[in-house]
């Protein structure tokens, strides 16, 4: 518990709660999840999460949204975010 | 009107929130549930949506859509939960002074939803369950 | 489905008609009556129709388009008499298994109906009235 | 009477029940109205009637229906059949 106030002080691993729909909800076991990385972008987060559940590679596409919205690879993120996964849709 | 419910969708109440006296023509697409999907007899559907996103994004298609074209009124509905065959998943009606600008706008809307709406469906089968869409491998198949 | 008649038409019943378990698209056009004309208020139409033979035009028009198009079922209603503002003049439905098919097959039937079916309406004004596209002089004017 | 028997053995004149319809009923004065004439095609009832009421020349366009579907001037016709006048059409 130390150990992780002090990196939380360093500002280092940020901690965000990532929302999932549909198959990512298979993939990761639930519907949500909490992530502790380094890195602060949308791209470093889908990095993380596909390391972390190969499976999400093996999806036609994998979207990320950010507070209802699409985001891009480069968008930074904050913790206070509604971060989601947003796999292949089919609605209608 | 933009909603997502679970309930069954009342046609005609979407279409009267489209609807205007100043309007000569009003198109309403209706999507049901088929009864087979790649061969395979269906039992049921089982719709999930990330319900605030959608509908922030499918009002965006529909601002979109009133840019396009001089759109008097609009109503879209899209229901989740468990659909079974025959069962109504979706209503889109818009209405336009004239007849063509209908038909444009309400398939810009469907197939803006169908694209980008954060709304999912999985088909049962009797013999198994898949989320669709999702695989490259069924992504032919499942094109609709 | 096809019927002319002087009652108002339930759209549900048309759509109903035209709804297929093997369906998993409905397109529906709506006309209604606009509330100005020419920039002139509209009072009321009257619309005419010889019967029987809009009856069978209409039948030839549904026929072409299941030819054309994959429909599994399809419903069009026409009213005549005295119409307000506001009130459905025709509605076409059409179901088929994927949702282009449904905004093309319905947009054929629309067309070629009001082109084609011998029905007539006239504009009621409060200081005259019109048979719609009768007279040259009125055609470019009366396009919708 | 005596003339007009010996006239229809001649074969020379036929009578043509017209049903009019929109603006042609305002312009023959009526639903219907009965021809006789020498002639048995589309394109000689036509003129015909165009020479009887000339405001029909004033439409933008005129079909003659027989038996319900829309016919070609050169047609033939028999008395038995349903002629109608079709002015433009605007239902929708």
């Amino acid at each position: 518990m130390a150990l992780e106030r002090n990196v939380l002080i360093m500002e280092v691993t940020s901690r965000y709660k990532v929302r999932a729909f549909g198959i990512t909800k298979d993939i990761i076991g639930g519907k949500e999840t909490v992530v502790e990385m380094e890195g602060s972008t949308v791209g470093e987060l889908r990095r993380y999460l596909v390391s972390r559940y190969p499976s999400l590679t093996g999806l036609r596409s994998l979207f990320i949204a950010v507070n209802h919205t699409y985001a891009e690879d480069a968008q930074g993120l904050s913790e206070a975010d509604e971060i989601a996964l947003i796999p292949p849709v089919s609605g209608g | 009107m933009i909603k997502i419910t679970e309930k069954a969708i009342d046609v005609q109440k979407v279409i009267d929130t489209a609807c205007s006296l100043g309007a000569g023509a009003v198109n309403v697409f209706i999507g049901t549930v088929r009864n087979t999907a790649h061969a395979k007899n269906v039992l049921w559907l089982e719709y999930e949506a990330y319900e605030s996103m959608a509908v922030a994004e499918i009002k965006k298609i529909v601002d979109e859509a009133s840019h396009r074209w001089p759109l008097l009124g609009s109503g879209v509905s899209h229901r989740i939960g468990t659909l079974k065959p025959g069962e109504v998943s979706v209503v889109v009606a818009v209405s336009t002074p004239h007849r063509r600008d209908s038909f444009e706008a309400c398939q810009f809307i469907i197939d803006n939803l169908k694209e980008k709406a954060p709304i999912w469906k999985k088909e049962v089968f009797e013999d198994g369950e898949e989320w669709i869409s999702a695989q490259p491998v069924r992504a032919v198949e499942a094109q609709s």
